[in-house]
C-alpha cells in the first residue's frame, strides 16, 4: 500500500495529464489524495491481523477522501476484497478470488464492460491473467502476470472511444488517450508487484 | 496560474470558511467532513432538500442553501464529487423527519458517491429520494454516452424543489416537482477561454487566440467541437438552436430563459447574450415569462456562457417565483 | 480578443437593451441618449438619487436602480463618463419634484461632465447637489495627483443615499448622509490579469506570466506597484494594510467588510480573500458587523479583487440595511 | 473639420496607445467618435454662414458625443471661440484671438497649467506662438505656428509627471510618455494647417 501510494504520488501528475486530455483533469490528484490517507489510516492503525482487515481500511479510506467517480469504484473493489480475505497471507488462489471480487465490484456499481475504456480494461485482462497464472506460479508470479496484462489493458484503450465516465462526452475525440483510471489501476498492481517482490528479497 | 488562494488543497475549505463568516445570518458551514446547511437548520416536518457536487460552480451548490431553496449543500473537491460520507452527514444534519430529496448533476461521480450515501441514510433510517439533472444538450444521451450532463438547470430544479418544501409538500410531491422542474430544462453552453483546477496548475484545456468551444460542460471538460469566434449573434444562435433542437416548444409555451455567465465573463456581454436568445426564443413563437441572468452555475475563472431555457406552466411559474432567500439568489 | 459581442461601437446598447429586457419589472431603458431609471419612476416627492460613470463596471450602476438605491444611472462609454446631455435627460427623467443628488466618483471626466450636466439642470430649474466619491487609497489625495478615485466605496454612498430618500429625507439630508458614507469608505484593490476594452482590442496593460498589479483603479489603468503573486494571504495583507493605514479605526470601531471581484474572478476567491480580511479586521480590534462579498464594481473581465471598509454607525448601519429592490442587490 | 475627422480617425490608435499607457485607452476612439459625429453634424447642417456658427456645432457635439475628460474640455474650447468669431472668414488677429479663448476655456474647466501634462501644454504654446506670428503673416503663417508650436509643446510632454488627469495617478510612471491630449490637439492643429493649405491652392 505504501507503494501504491508513492509511485500515484509519483505518477500523479500523468495521472492527471490524461484525466485532463479526456476528462477533468482531476484524477491524478483524487488517486493521491486517497492513498496519501490510506497511508495515514494504516500508520495510526499499527498492524491489522488479516489482509482483509487491511483491505476494508483501504476502502473505506478510498470512499471517504477520493470522491469522483473513481472513489467508490476503487472503494467498492476493495470493500469486495476485503471479505474474501480473512487470512494474515495468501496464496496463489486466494489472490485470484480477490482480484476476482474487487472486479465484480467493480462492474456492480459503474455498469461497465471490457472496451468502453474505462478500468475495467485494466481489471478484466488482470483478473484472467491471474487465473491462469495461478495454476502453475507463486503468489508473485500471479501478481506479475496480472500487473502485465493490467498494463497491456491500459495501454490497449488508448484508440478506443469511451462510453462509460466523463471521457464519453467527448465521443469519438476521447480516441487517442490512454483511459486515467485504467492507467492508475495499472499503477496499483505494478506497485503490488514492487512491494512483493521486496518482501521476497 | 494566479488565483487568490493559498494552499491549492485547502482552497475548497478556506473558501469555505470564509462564505459561512460573510453569511451566518442565513448558513451554517461544517468541516470535516465539508457541507452547508441553513442556519437554523430546516424547518420542523419539512422536507429538507440537499443538493451537492464537486467545488469550482459556485454559487451552486452552497450560494442557494437559506429559505425557500436548499436545505444542505455537499461541496467535494474542485470538480471532484463529494464522498459518500460526506453526503451522509449533510443528508443527517437536514433530515426534519420529513425526509430528504438529493438532488444530483448526472455525472458517474456525482450519481456513485450519492447512490452509496443514500445506502447509508436507509441504512440509518432516513428516507431519502433522488432526482438526476441532465439538461445538457450538448450531449447524446444515449447507450453511447454516460448520459446528458446535469448543467446550469440544476438551479431551475433547486429553486422549484425548496419552493415546494417551503410550501410543506410530502417527500413525494416535492421529488415528483423536482422530476417535473428536470425533464422541463435545457442547456447548452460554450467557453471562450479554459479555466484552471488550483491544484493542476494549468488550463483544463487549450483554445486557440480565436476558438471557442462549443458545448462545454461545466468541469473544464472540453465540449463537442470548436469554431471560430464569431461574434455574439453567432455563438447565441448556435446554443440556442440546440436547445430548441431538443425540446418540444409549443406556439406561445411560457418560458423561463436563464443565460448564465461561466465565472469570468463580464455582466455586460451576458446581457447582450441574453437579448439575442430572447428574440430567437420569441421569434420561435415562445413566451418569456421569467428571466434569470447571472454567474450562478460557473466552471471556476472560465469565460463563457450558457443558455437555459425551462418551459413553464402555472405551478412551475409559482414554484419560480415563490419567495427565496440565500447569499446568492434572494427575491 | 474574445468577446460575447456583436459590433464592439454598439456593445453598450446592446447590452442596455438586454438588461432592460430581463429585469423589465425593476427598470426602464432609454436610448438615445442611454439612461436608466426606475420601472414606475421615483415616487412622487422624493429626492432622486442619480449616479453614472463609463460602462464596463456592471452591475454599477444600472444594476443598482431599483427601490431603496438609484432612481436613474448613466451609462457613458467603456470607461469613457458619460456625457452632460445624458445625464442631463436621466437628471430630468428622475427628478420627483424634491431635487436630485449626483453620486459623482472622482476622475476628471466623470467631475466635469457631471459639473456641465448640473449647470444645465440649473437652467432647466432642476435642483442637484453632487457627493464626490474618492475612496481609493492607492491613490494619494495630493496636489499632484487629480485626487484619490472612486471605486467600489461608490456602491456604499448609492446604498447609505437611496435609503435615506426612500424614507423621505430632503435633498440637503440625503446629500450630508452620501457625504457622511462618503468620508467613511477606503478601498484597495489589485489586478491579477488586465482587461479588454472592446473597442482597444488589446489588453489594457501588461502583466507578466506571475505578476499582479497593486493599486488598480477600475478602468483598467496600471496601478501602482507590480509584485510578484504570492497567494491570497500575502495580497491581502497589502490591500487591508493600505487601508488601514488610511482609515482611522478605533478600538472596537464598527465596520462593513465589502470583498468585490473585478469581473473574472470566481466567488471561490473572493470568499477566501474574505476570511482572510475580516482575520486582520478583528486582529485589529474592529468588529465586523456586516459584509458584502460579489462582483459589484468590476473592470469587464478582469481577474482581481479589491478591499472596501467602512466604519459604520448606528445610523449608517441602519440605511445599509433598510430594504433594497434592484437587478443586482436585493434584502 | 472634415480634415480632422479623418486626420483623427488615421491618428486613432496611435492615440489610444498613448492612453492605454497612461491612462485608460480610450482617448483614440473618444475623439474618432466625436469627430465622426460632427462630420455627420456637419453635412445636415447644409452651410452655416459664420466660423462662430461652424464652432459652435462642432463643441455641442463634441460636448454630447465624446464623453471622458477631453469632451467637455473640447467642448468648452470651441464653444468659447465660437462666441469671438462672427464672419465667415478668418484674419491673423481673429485666429489668435480665437485660439486664445479657446485656451482659457479649456483652463476655466480643467483648472491645470502649463507642465502639469495635459492638453494645455500644447495649447499654450500654440497661442503664443500665433501671437508672434500674427504681427508679420497671413492667416496660414499663424495656423502653421500655432500647430508646430502644439507639435513641440506635446512632444515635450514627454518626460512629464502628470499631475492633472488620469495619468496623475500613475505619478513617476507617467513619465515617458506622451499626452494622448497634447497629441491629439497637435493632431487637430496639423489638419487645420492641411485643410487650409488646400483651401489656399
Ligand atoms: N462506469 C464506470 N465504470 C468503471 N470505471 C469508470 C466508470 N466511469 C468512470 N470510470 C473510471 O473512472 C476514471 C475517472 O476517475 P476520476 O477522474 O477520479 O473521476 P471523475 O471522472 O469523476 O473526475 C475513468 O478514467 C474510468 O477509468
Ligand atoms: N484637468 C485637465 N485639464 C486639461 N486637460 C486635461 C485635464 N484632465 C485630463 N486632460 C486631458 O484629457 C486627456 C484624456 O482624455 P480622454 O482619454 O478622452 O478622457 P479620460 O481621461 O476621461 O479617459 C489627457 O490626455 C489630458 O490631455
Ligand atoms: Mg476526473
Ligand atoms: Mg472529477
Ligand atoms: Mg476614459
Ligand atoms: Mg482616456
Amino acid at each position: 500500500m505504501r507503494q501504491a501510494a508513492s509511485d500515484l504520488k509519483a505518477g500523479r501528475d500523468e495521472l492527471t495529464e490524461l484525466d485532463r486530455r479526456i476528462g477533468d483533469g482531476d484524477h491524478g490528484s483524487n488517486m493521491d489524495r486517497g492513498f496519501t490517507a490510506v497511508v495515514a489510516k494504516l500508520d495510526d492503525a499499527g498492524s491489522p491481523e488479516t489482509v482483509g482487515q487491511v483491505l476494508k481500511l483501504v476502502a473505506t479510506t478510498l470512499m471517504s477522501t477520493v470522491g469522483g467517480a473513481s472513489g467508490p469504484l476503487y472503494g467498492t473493489a476493495f470493500l469486495r476484497a476485503s471479505k474474501v480475505v480473512d487470512r494474515a497471507t495468501v496464496d496463489p488462489a486466494c489472490l485470484v478470488s480477490l482480484a476476482e471480487a474487487a472486479t465484480e465490484g467493480i462492474v456492480a456499481r459503474g455498469r461497465a464492460h471490457v472496451g468502453e475504456k474505462t478500468m475495467i480494461d485494466a481489471w478484466q485482462p488482470a483478473v484472467e491473467a491471474a487465473e491462469q497464472a495461478a495454476g502453475s506460479g507463486d503468489v508473485l508470479d500471479v501478481l506479475r502476470a496480472a500487473a502485465e496484462a493490467a498494463e497491456a489493458g491500459a495501454v490497449a484503450t488508448i484508440p478506443l472511444v469511451a462510453t462509460k465516465g466523463r471521457a464519453s462526452y467527448l465521443g469519438e475525440r476521447s480516441a487517442g488517450t490512454e483511459d486515467p483510471g485504467a492507467r492508475s489501476t495499472a499503477m496499483l498492481l505494478a506497485a503490488a508487484v514492487t512491494a512483493a517482490e521486496e518482501v521476497a528479497g | 496560474m494566479k488565483k487568490l488562494l493559498d494552499d491549492p488543497s485547502q482552497a475548497v475549505t478556506d473558501s469555505l470558511r470564509g462564505f459561512g463568516l460573510a453569511h451566518a445570518d442565513q448558513v451554517s458551514v461544517h468541516h470535516e467532513p465539508n457541507y452547508v446547511v441553513r442556519a437554523g437548520g430546516t424547518p420542523p416536518g419539512q422536507v429538507a432538500v440537499v443538493s451537492g457536487g464537486g467545488s469550482g460552480h459556485e454559487p451552486l451548490h452552497a450560494g442557494f442553501v437559506g429559505a425557500g431553496m436548499l436545505d444542505a449543500a455537499v461541496p467535494g473537491e474542485v470538480f471532484t464529487s463529494p464522498t459518500p460520507d460526506q453526503v451522509l452527514a449533510a443528508v443527517q444534519a437536514a433530515d426534519a423527519g420529513a425526509g430528504v430529496l438529493l438532488i444530483v448533476k448526472n455525472y458517474t461521480g456525482d450519481v456513485l458517491n450519492f447512490e452509496t450515501a443514500a445506502e447509508l441514510a436507509e441504512a440509518e433510517d432516513v428516507e431519502t429520494t433522488s432526482v438526476l439533472v441532465n439538461d445538457d444538450v450538448a450531449v447524446e444521451d444515449s447507450l453511447y454516452t454516460a448520459g446528458r450532463r446535469g448543467v446550469a438547470g440544476t438551479l431551475f430544479v433547486e429553486k422549484v424543489a425548496g419552493a415546494a418544501a417551503a410550501r410543506g409538500d410530502s417527500l413525494a410531491q416535492v421529488t415528483a416537482l423536482a422530476e417535473r422542474a428536470a425533464s422541463a430544462v435545457r442547456s447548452m453552453g460554450v467557453a471562450l477561454t479554459a479555466c484552471t483546477v488550483p491544484h493542476v496548475g494549468k488550463p483544463s484545456f487549450d483554445l486557440g487566440e480565436d476558438e471557442v468551444e462549443i458545448g462545454i460542460g461545466i468541469h473544464g471538460e472540453p465540449g463537442r467541437h470548436r469554431v471560430t469566434a464569431s461574434g455574439a449573434s453567432d455563438i447565441t444562435r448556435r446554443l440556442v438552436d440546440s436547445v430548441l433542437d431538443d425540446i418540444e416548444l409549443a406556439e406561445g409555451a411560457r418560458v423561463l430563459l436563464f443565460v448564465n455567465g461561466m465565472g469570468g465573463t463580464p455582466a455586460s456581454e451576458l446581457y447582450v447574450v441574453y437579448g439575442i436568445a430572447r428574440q430567437m426564443l420569441v421569434d420561435h413563437g415562445a413566451q418569456v415569462e421569467r428571466s434569470l441572468v447571472g454567474s450562478y452555475v460557473t466552471s471556476l475563472e472560465m469565460q463563457g456562457v450558457s443558455v437555459t431555457v425551462a418551459v413553464l406552466d402555472d405551478e412551475l411559474i409559482e414554484l419560480w417565483d415563490a419567495p427565496v432567500r440565500t447569499p446568492a439568489l434572494t427575491w
